[in-house]
């Protein structure tokens, strides 16, 4: 069974392997283990806070783990807030208009401007699953099981919560955006600067970059058409987000010219729909032994420090108390009559 | 010979030929009749107003070969330019972007849309036939200008500048337009200079870019021709440059052409000419090329002759003394060519 | 019986009666007979087009007529574009971090932003009551009447509309941002940019206003009081708003600082839960004659040109079809078995 | 009498003392003695060093009143601002902003944070002891520095600036520092101001404002403080002054002190100082006051006293030479004070 819980110390291996098997432009996750051994200190540390009523510094990095092997296949995370240690910036695709009635020219023109609009704000990030579990909707489950931990604990996290989706670069790792714009100005390569700023290095930025605004239309084409595209890639992970809720409202990654997702936790689909009830353990009527059949729900127990989230099908909605097998419960940490949360997979049923 | 006097309404057909001639890039001089008479009245106006300070005078020069008595050049002087509307450059500026910790240190050229030649006095429009382009001619006509400046102090500023039309192909297309002004004003450049030259300048302010241009996003082409003169203009750019105008960083919105300026009085045919009285020659004169000027305002004359520089005063050849329309005795300028 | 419908030739006179009793900072109707003529000109035409595929430059302005006296006594409109023909402006509160890890200093200043963001986006506006009608739930039938006109007609909108809410000024019409920043670059009073702004003429701003971003730290306490807060008058327009989905994403008047609040139309309430539904003509069974009880709904017709909207009361929520009084269906326009469009008026219902 | 010569080790403690009563707001000269310390040590390199072509040498100078042998001053220069981190300033710019329609054309000023003296000699941290502030013990002071520029020309840039002091009440409250410093560096102007004293600048690129800021959008007791002088240091800013000195529109981004700057070789001093030999008169000196230096690099002295100019050279008293430790027809420089 595939679980998603809270990173621990052992799993600084399994960590590193991963890091290893992500590549350029994945900022969040390097193949640095000291860097590593770090992350996963801060998260053990922001689970095991109890009575948190606001949004610090918490970094809640959770793994994917397949039962039948122990192996750690998959990450993904939640920042609690980003900017406050180090800037965070960002594009906003803006527009200014130049018209002359006289000459009856009207001209709408993008421009991107410098911001650190999203200081303080709440990030989901680091989420990557090993190219062999991409599949049995696993890549779902890691993404979705966070909002099943924000709904639980939207104490932990600022009103509305963004995602920074990976943009378009080729396979040497080249940038449309960064060769048009960013190596104007910073004299090093890309790869040199999305290493800097994933080590937390960030003030070179201010330094380096434009504060004016720069007008989108001056830009060569191939740069212009990446801003607010994402990788081939990273389409359906972009496709999965905007699902839920979750829109792009002009803010562009200043390197590669990422859109960055957004949404008020609340309006997160899988937060909205998704219900406490009680779980029950024992043979759920509408599961047979060994078939795989009806929609798919997650289920997540109700606990920080021992969160866990899985994936399970079943015939008939659940209502207001829940059927789960003992593998499942196990799975989940739970005892019988333990509050569970659950939340159907998609907004559309059998997806 | 050539002869430099104040433009008439007569002159006109003969400034539209020229006009035909120049093309592209000349915003000042504009193929349009209507408008080119409007020139020259206002200019007749000018030479004839009394001026205390400068204001929003503009001169009107041609160049006519004795000979034929034919039109073969023009020039002129805007007193103060960016009187109603403001006149519009673009400043090159570097910004320094630094980063201690990277060991990076960068100067990065950027083109700040600035008014800082309003209210300074132009030279205008320097526009010479093809079959009289050689040095005498073009020296001629544009220190003439210089030579009234210096007559006239008062009706100009402290400050003059020039804009040297900027680099373009031969069909008019400007690389750096193509880059940059394209996309703001949704024309091409021939129909913006053109309405530059005939509207006000209003639309410039309602289109132009609001911040800064940084050079090196620019597509290399369109850098390559920031401050560069146009090949046809190259001659009038000498002659400027070796009066004592500098290049100080700014070019024109619209082709990048540079702009030079110079303090007036330390121009130096302002600062070398010198007054006093025509002296006529009985022989030929063996003395160097001289620009030598009578009469102010619209009774305004320059020529180019060979003279002798006495103690009494300039020494001048009888062709010379009637092409400009003197007696012995009569108070000239002058100053070596 | 109250009922919206489009303004038509013949209100001039009532709209410039309606446009007397508007104050400053209410930009949208000038006490001027031409401008306004020409307005209903405009909204006349607009509603008279046809086949409308995608938003140009309709400008649909609405009355509410009291149809027991024959009075216009409010109005309400919505532009299906802005800043295509004069450039729109406005604020972006933006953020600029300055942190130094050397001493421990880590600062974030919001930062005005003037923008054009809003060019080619749909607007609601223009909403005005006559002082004596501010009861029996009228504001809200004027204000949501039109989320019925654009969940009939969403093609003739954009994906976003926003809403400009009047910022604080005092009882002399003296706005505290206006003191502190625009004075500054317009040697103007208020008034007059209000005024010149109105009537359309807004090349100034570009002139006048600074491109640089502003630093809201630096401008007086009372000016950033008010960046994003709405007049005293205005506080239920703006509550009646958010109900419905409207958010404030940081964009500001740039003169008093009042917000804009923007939504998808599909995500306004009143657009996303309203049906289609077939009229009947008859006594509905749950009206008593002479009774005002049970929930609130909107009931609009699906006509363009010839668009009504009412407020009727029903003890049980309408199903598929609905019985509608003959006096309702004559307000509405409709013969029996034609469509109409039927939404609770609140979210929660009875209020 | 008063001898300016370069500081040593031994000056230290009586540095400290005057770095406390000179206060807040000289930030090159802070009351801390390993500070002040590592001030002398890189001083006596400098001095120590062959140099080519100005770098990161900086120079301190001492007054000291011969009488008791007392330090009652200091001052210093150094070579180059601005070569690690670099060196900021705010210019002030006038922003245009005009309206035709509205017949309105604003010019605004508006502060832009800069590097423009990057790269250039500043002269430094003028402190003098209460008791003696005095013209002469002043002017000597300041002009000792540029007699050690003419003598040593290529340590320094071709132009100069110095920092003067700007307005803030007695308990330091800079009301320009509180509208504007104050919200980006959340800390107080003495500390700031320290900080920028004992520490490497880099948090001022961290946390100034990198957009201009619009004066008038300022509170009016910080506008009026822009690029005025803290009145302690008037007497010191009328002496740069009358050495060429000039404000070109630079300020202090901490208090807006005003910064004067000149071509180093128009400075009077420079300009006027001659070299020559060293004449003992026999009788007391009726000329007029003299600056007068000898010796170079560490053995640099200078003071001020009266003098005769003759043919062969300057001619001082008996006491004078023995001031700066000379013999007769040593070579010496001098001006008139």
């Amino acid at each position: 069974m595939m679980v998603i819980r809270p990173i621990c110390q052992n799993d600084l291996e399994s960590l590193c392997r991963l890091a290893d098997k992500t590549g350029i432009g994945f900022t969040s996750l390097v193949a640095d283990e000291a860097i590593l051994k770090k992350k996963i200190e801060g998260a053990v540390r922001s689970f095991a806070k109890d009575n948190v009523t606001t949004p610090h510094n918490e970094d809640y990095l959770m793994v994917l783990e397949d039962t039948a092997t122990g192996d750690v296949v998959g990450t993904c995370g939640i920042l609690s807030t980003v900017g406050l240690d180090e800037p965070f910036y960002s594009y906003h695709l803006g527009t200014i208009t130049h018209a002359s009635r006289e000459l009856g020219v009207h001209n709408a023109i993008p421009t991107l401007i410098l911001n650190n609009d999203f200081t303080g704000c709440s990030e989901i990030c680091t989420l990557f699953l090993e190219e062999n579990y991409r599949h049995s909707k696993n890549g779902q489950l890691l993404s979705k099981a966070r909002f099943m931990f924000m709904a639980q604990f939207p104490e932990r996290f600022t009103e509305k919560v963004f995602a920074e989706m990976r943009g378009v670069s080729d396979e040497n790792g080249v940038s449309p955006l960064w060769e048009s714009l960013g190596r104007h100005f910073f004299s090093i390569d890309f790869k040199e600067a999305d290493e800097l700023t994933s080590q937390g290095s960030k003030q070179f930025i201010a330094e380096l970059m434009p504060n004016n605004p720069v007008y989108v239309n001056l830009l060569p084409k191939e740069a212009r058409d990446v801003l607010g595209q994402v990788h081939q890639n990273t389409i359906p992970a972009r496709r999965l987000l905007e699902q839920e809720g979750f829109r792009y409202e002009n803010y562009v990654d200043i390197f590669d010219g990422g859109p960055s997702l957004e949404a008020r936790v609340q309006d997160i689909r899988a937060v909205r729909e998704s219900r406490l009830c009680l779980a029950n353990i024992g043979q759920p009527k509408d599961v047979r032994e060994g078939v795989s059949e009806g929609n798919y729900y997650l289920v997540s127990n109700a606990k920080v420090k021992d969160f866990r989230c899985i994936l399970i099908q079943r015939l008939t909605p659940p209502g207001s108390a829940m059927t789960l097998t003992q593998e499942e419960a196990d799975a989940l940490c739970i005892e019988s009559k333990e509050p569970i949360r659950i939340v159907e997979l998609s907004p559309y049923s059998r997806r | 010979m050539y002869l430099v006097r104040p433009a008439d309404f007569a002159d006109l057909p003969a400034l539209e030929r020229l006009a035909q001639q120049a093309g592209i890039g000349i915003t000042n001089f504009p193929a349009n009749r209507e408008r080119l008479n409007d020139k020259i009245a206002s200019s007749r106006r000018s030479f004839m107003t009394d001026v205390v300070q400068p204001g929003d005078e503009s001169y009107l020069f041609v160049l006519v070969e004795t000979k034929t008595e034919q039109i073969v050049g023009c020039c002129g002087i805007d007193a103060i330019v960016g009187a109603d509307t403001p006149f519009y450059s673009y400043r090159i500026d570097e910004v320094v972007h630094a980063s201690p910790q990277l060991q990076i240190h960068n100067r990065i050229p950027a083109l700040f849309l600035c008014h800082d030649y309003s209210g300074t006095s132009r030279l205008i429009a320097l526009v010479v036939d093809k079959a009289h382009q050689n040095l005498t001619a073009m020296s001629l006509l544009s220190k003439a200008r210089l030579l009234f400046i210096a007559r006239h102090p008062e009706r100009f500023t402290k400050r003059l500048f020039v804009e040297l039309r900027g680099e373009n192909d031969k069909h008019g297309h400007s690389a750096f337009w193509d880059a940059l002004g394209r996309h703001f004003f949704s024309m091409d450049f021939k129909k913006a200079d053109y309405l530059s030259g005939v509207s006000n300048k209003h639309f410039i302010a309602e289109l132009m870019p609001r911040y800064p241009i940084y050079v090196p996003t620019l597509p290399e082409a369109a850098q390559e021709v920031i401050g560069v003169v146009h090949e046809d203009s190259s001659q009038s750019a000498d002659i400027l440059l070796d009066e004592g105008f500098e290049f100080r960083g700014y070019v024109d919105i619209f082709d990048a052409g540079p702009t030079v300026e110079a303090r007036t009085e330390s121009l130096h045919t302002i600062a070398q000419q010198k007054m006093g009285k025509a002296l006529i020659l009985t022989e030929t004169c063996k003395g160097a090329m001289h620009l030598i000027s009578a009469g102010h305002l619209e009774d305004f004359r320059v020529t180019a002759a060979p003279a002798e520089p006495q103690t009494a005063g300039l020494g001048i050849e009888k062709t010379t003394q009637e092409r400009l329309g003197i007696s012995s005795g009569s108070r000239i300028q002058w100053v070596t060519l």
